[in-house]
């Protein structure tokens, strides 16, 4: 981070003052009027019904201003490898954490297409802001999943170089990762790259008021920074009326002049046909866009919650009907994308993934204490070289005890 | 009011343990509904979840969402609208889910909630109660453990709470939400799970009584040699340390602050007085913290009767390390142990 | 503050999930869509021409969803009175400013249509959440103007009683008072009153996440809270394209499902009007409302302000023609509503109030230093009482050195 | 780089004095921006209108306005983005408008900026520089004149850098901006209009010769009967009172800290150990304060060659008074001076 950088300074921040406001010029060029614009669609957008055939176009929820072409097949096989994966991941990270190996997992379980269209829609340069529940979505942006394991293990805060993988630690303290989103798109247009970075939070984190700064810091500087919102309807036991009173959260766009948009969280094509979309219009207008998907997390919160105390065994069991692997697998075999050979190759996958996750997590693996003061700096101050030292010392003498202890035994048998 | 109820582990105790550290809480939030109608206890997931410790567990159903009700997740939003509450004849207690999560308030706290008696010259209070599990120990990942009590200490117009026993959980809660003045009161989440052979009726009848015992130290455990003193967390820890010090021949007198602003220096003056010597033991990082001022006040306080340097034994000067770490960052018995050796016994 | 409060417990909060959604009840009792009762009016609302000629109905920007009945003269007396004290108060401080006598003033010259209207807009029992800027609004309410001048003087941070007054000590913290606008109203509907609230802030200030904290919570638990954004075009010397990029901030309203809507704020008829809608609206509906008023700060942002470093001289001579004062005299003299003897009336009550200020900041008053102490905690603890000590002791030698001081001289005399 | 130059008001002044030390502070900025393209300047009103205190005067106008701007306002959004630009290669130097318009900033710099580099086992970078124009003294109404620099000393990973002179505040500023790690920038206000007769060039060849005394102490003035230690904004009343005390016939030592952290514990116990007396003088409420941690480490170092109890003048644990007060309530000349005499000298 030391050296400086050499690429010509971007484009200007726009002026304060334009002829046309932002939205005016965008909504002009795709024909509609500026509230059409910051509206979302009608309806939320919906490629697949919940069994897994095609929706007619007029099903789709798509209109003048809200058109989403699908993907390719190529890319939505891909994209189900990644969902299937994900939910092997899930699931295998949920048993380790029965098994006393985790100290914590926020399964996304349930919520996995979105995660996998929230890597897919990036190219390789773009970055990813993930949360805690978001461990899928930074697997499939390319992150070995033991690296990702590092925290919930509880070895270390984060396991992975985010700089490496463009891809933030996850971030806990809900919300504030938006900014730091904001930020890394204001860095890439100042040097003139046309990077786009999603930022990824749930339905709750929408309450905070960086969710408003980073949202309005992204309009008002003009940054590339698509805001997905995965609205599973609970924050921890507290459900979506409790957050929120407007018709939906896409229409929380508006407030920024922004455009937002719906749709449906467990129909992987349309994620992956809006969350490209959005991708492509942040890159090519260089505009912020906000995607809200409505998914349900099918766990509870985490390991420490109890989800019989705040929703109704029923309403689970409807979204299970809706689940987002079982939608997507029957359109790309009934289309013909998904074969035997393929679902085999797919499975393997998943299994390989599984075994290597449970082989690191029953692995012992011990943090050097020492390393607790390595990193709060660049270089350690000298008051906490000598705090160091204290901690060495103890564990040196622990260490003495323990070989003289260990020397006692042996000499006693 | 005198007895001091150390906090032992169930198995380890004669009769069967019956109230638990988070219990006390939650009766004590209970017998504050009941026995004021401006009560009202808000925050997120405190309402149909019963809060994610379950400090509030059964008090929306027993007591009506208008007392006890979730909010949107915003804790900015919990403080601020607590204060306008609290300026509108209102008495808030709301939780911030856990200490590190509190920060987001930070400006509601220091500018208004610590200020607004004083702005106003006394014509405005603010009884609100902010509770806020906090600190290690639990296997707790990042932003999980922060031992923030420091921050408010300094802030002026903030009382400051950390009880250590399932006997102040209760008493001190009440205390907290009666107190005319903001107080934040710290919940260590480490002692949630302790117990003691309580009966809360009679807790109920002694605190009702009127007696009171706010903003007082106790001496936790009497001794001679040295004094320990610590709040909250460290307490159990500063017992057990006392104890195997006994048995090294060490008497320590361990003198648990219960309230740090306001501060019992009397009591503390007068163990150190009689000791010679003092050690402070705290979690939180060490650097400008509530355990420096214990020390820099001692030794104001009490210099031509210290036969030694006061000490301390703190969490370090880091961010809370990750779970399989934290047990080297913690104050432990055995590093208590240490500094007492070293506590120049030759002189 | 220690009785218990004996009213009955009010309404209860709203269930978390309701078959029609606020905005969904309150737009079709109105007869329009969900959208266009959270949308502004397409232009903002204004009953008075710059001239100070009543514009036309088809002209006023009002209709379907967005009807506003002009207050009786009766009123409107009533509020030029308060206006023309306002300008007076205003300038009278900017001039006690310049001579020494006040630390600083924020003057809201320019502005005090809004500041009038929003403090009359509501009953005597309904409380006010006012800025820095708002003085003029504070004594509206009917606080005495010695008192509001108390912190401006620099003797203490507040002087007057809000509680009182219904009126919250001015906020310097920018955007915070939204929140304790929004808790008063909480107190209020849980006790079953039906207050109103109404907070105001700046166009600055909306970039804050208190803003949308504040607004959150009083549309998801239903609060008789106005939310009045006085958009004078600067954040100090930072203009509005850099806090907002929507067409209006009026257009904010809709991320929370909220209607709002633009006034003229420097038509104080348009500003009553609109105002007392949304505040009966507010009562009668248990709504919030936002309402924002697009106006002008004539003068710098404070007396060590320098605007000309950041406004054309050109862009503030427009603005002085669209001032509130002079067009509201015109229209109320052309109606025939202020007369000579009214105006002769209301001229010597500006004289007199501005006397009393002068008389008042003029006078040497000082604050005892002891009583720093007495107002930190109900009770000072034993650490203040020690540092109160200690300063007293302080003061005293002072005073004893100041006597011998004295004594010496009247000797050598 | 071992010459102190002490603050002199421009009338007592031989030559005339040229540098203030705002326009250190904007100097610095400036020679920042030239000397390496990563650095970006932001917050509010530090573009057209230069800043408040007009510290960024120029600087969009000479570098552009995508190196120097004005954001919303709002002090999250600033911390935050400045948290993400620098993880993504840039280097941003941030104003905050005064000391209390940072808290709303507190999540991002308690929970971010101080931990990112440790959460992410060194792997991120995040060189912020935090300027705070911050503490009392000049008339400033409520909310303007905090003395917060304990709440950042006291959460680990963020540097502390507090200049008290001219030539630190160019020095130090470059310091900062320069340093790998977050800083976070006290620029005392009451010293903005300070002068000194220093050249620019000079001070820039200085710096740019790699010369560095980051994280250490300086002894401002030498004395032998006791330790003054203090920084920023109490420099000069620490040295108007080491003065006056040298009429009255005791030698006062001071020592300017200049950085909070790292802290230089071997040029304060140095002093200590000489003088065998020791007083901290700090403006910020001394509870739970950097006062206190001074206090306490001289006496855990120092204990032995201590004469009396290490003592400090703090302001008072009170909000921050309205302007009519703040004299009663800030450490004063004669207040320091009345501890001095009450430093037990018949000993
Ligand atoms: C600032 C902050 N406050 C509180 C919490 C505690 N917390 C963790 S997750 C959570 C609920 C989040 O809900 P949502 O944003 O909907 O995401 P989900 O968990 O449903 O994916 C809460 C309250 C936190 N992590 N950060
Ligand atoms: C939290 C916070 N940040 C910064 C400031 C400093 N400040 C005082 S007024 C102001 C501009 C406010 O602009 P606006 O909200 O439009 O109100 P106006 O002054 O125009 O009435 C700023 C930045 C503050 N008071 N509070
Ligand atoms: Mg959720
Ligand atoms: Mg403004």
């Amino acid at each position: 981070m030391s050296e400086s950088i050499d690429t010509p300074v971007g484009p200007p921040i726009p002026p304060a003052r334009q002829e046309l406001t932002l939205v005016e010029r965008v909504s002009s060029q795709m024909g509609i009027s500026p509230e059409d614009y910051m509206l979302p669609a009608e309806r939320e957008i919906r490629m697949l019904s919940p069994e897994g055939t095609l929706l007619p176009a007029e099903q789709q929820g798509t209109g003048p201003g809200h058109e989403y072409p699908i993907p390719s097949d190529e890319v939505l096989l891909e994209a189900y490898e990644r969902l299937m994966v994900g939910r092997r991941v899930n699931d295998q990270n949920t048993a380790l954490v029965r098994q006393g190996r985790l100290a914590v997992y926020p399964s996304s379980h349930g919520q996995e297409a979105c995660q996998v269209a929230a890597a897919m829609c990036l190219e390789d340069n773009d970055w990813l802001f993930p949360t805690y529940r978001d461990t899928v979505a930074v697997i499939s942006k390319g992150v070995d999943p033991l690296d990702v394991m590092v925290s919930f293990r509880g070895d270390w805060h984060c396991g992975y170089d985010p700089k490496e993988h463009k891809t933030a630690a996850q971030a806990t303290p809900l919300t504030t990762q938006l900014l730091h989103a904001v930020g890394a798109a204001h860095a890439a247009v100042l040097r003139g790259e046309d990077t786009v970075v999603l930022a990824m939070c749930g339905d709750g984190a929408t309450s905070e008021g960086d969710f408003h700064e980073a949202l309005n810091f992204a309009a008002v500087f003009r940054l590339p920074v698509v805001f997905f919102v995965q609205n599973n309807g609970y924050a921890i036991s507290v459900p979506l009326a409790r957050q929120s009173a407007a018709p939906t959260l896409a229409h929380k766009a508006v407030g920024y002049g922004m455009a937002g948009e719906r749709v449906d969280g467990n129909d992987l094509v349309a994620l992956m046909a809006a969350l490209r979309r959005a991708v492509d219009l942040a890159r090519t207008e260089r505009i912020p866009l906000l995607v809200e998907a409505h998914t349900y997390r099918m766990q509870a919160h985490t390991n420490a919650d109890d989800d019989t105390r705040y929703r109704e065994r029923e309403e689970v069991k409807e979204w299970a009907a809706k689940d987002p692997v079982l939608r997507m697998e029957t359109y790309l075999r009934d289309k013909g994308v998904l074969d035997e050979a393929a679902a085999a190759r797919v499975s393997e996958h998943c299994e390989t993934v599984a075994a290597s996750l449970r082989d690191a997590m029953n692995a012992d693996v011990n943090p050097d204490p020492l390393e607790m003061f390595d990193h709060v700096f660049s270089e350690p101050t000298q008051q906490l070289r000598e705090q160091r030292d204290w901690l060495a010392e103890e564990l040196a003498a622990e260490a003495a005890e323990g070989r003289a202890d260990q020397a006692a035994k042996e000499g006693a048998r | 009011m005198t007895t001091v109820t150390e906090t032992k582990p169930a198995a380890q105790s004669a009769k069967p343990a019956k109230l638990t550290f988070a219990g006390a809480l939650n009766a004590a939030l209970a017998h504050s509904l009941e026995a004021r109608q401006d009560v009202v206890v808000f925050g997120e997931d405190v309402g149909t979840l019963g809060g994610v410790f379950r400090v509030t567990d059964g008090l929306a159903a027993r007591y009506g969402t208008d007392r006890c009700f979730d909010t949107p997740l915003a804790e900015s939003g919990i403080m601020g609208t607590a204060v306008g509450m609290a300026l509108n004849g209102m008495r808030p207690v709301v939780e911030m889910q856990f200490d590190a999560f509190a920060y987001p308030a930070f400006e509601q706290v220091a500018s208004h909630l610590a200020k607004m008696h004083n702005r106003t010259r006394g014509r405005v209070e603010l009884p609100v109660a902010v509770r806020i599990p906090y600190g290690g120990g639990v296997g707790g990942v990042e932003h999980h453990c922060d031992s923030s009590e420091g921050y408010y200490a300094h802030t002026p117009g903030l009382k400051v709470y950390v009880p250590g026993t399932v006997e102040d959980a209760y008493l001190m809660l009440r205390e907290a939400i009666d107190s005319p003045d903001p107080v934040v009161f710290f919940e260590p989440k480490k002692l949630y799970w302790s117990k003691a052979d309580l009966d809360l009726e009679d807790l109920r009848a002694t605190y009702e009584s009127g007696e009171r015992r706010e903003g007082s130290a106790v001496v936790a455990r009497q001794g001679t040699d040295v004094t320990l003193v610590t709040y909250g967390p460290s307490l159990p820890t500063a017992l057990k340390a006392a104890e195997a010090a006994a048995e090294d021949g060490v008497s320590v007198e361990v003198v648990d602050l219960r309230s740090i602003v306001p501060l019992d220096d009397d009591t503390v003056c007068a163990s150190v007085e009689k000791t010679g010597r003092a050690l402070v033991v705290a979690e939180a990082q060490g650097f400008a913290s509530v355990a420096s001022e214990l020390v820099a006040r001692i030794q104001e306080r009490c210099f031509h009767s210290l036969a030694s340097p006061v000490r301390r034994v703190t969490g370090f000067d880091i961010p809370y390390p990750a779970p399989k770490l934290e047990e080297h960052h913690l104050p432990s018995v055995d590093r208590i142990l240490d500094v007492i050796d070293d506590m120049q016994w030759e002189d």
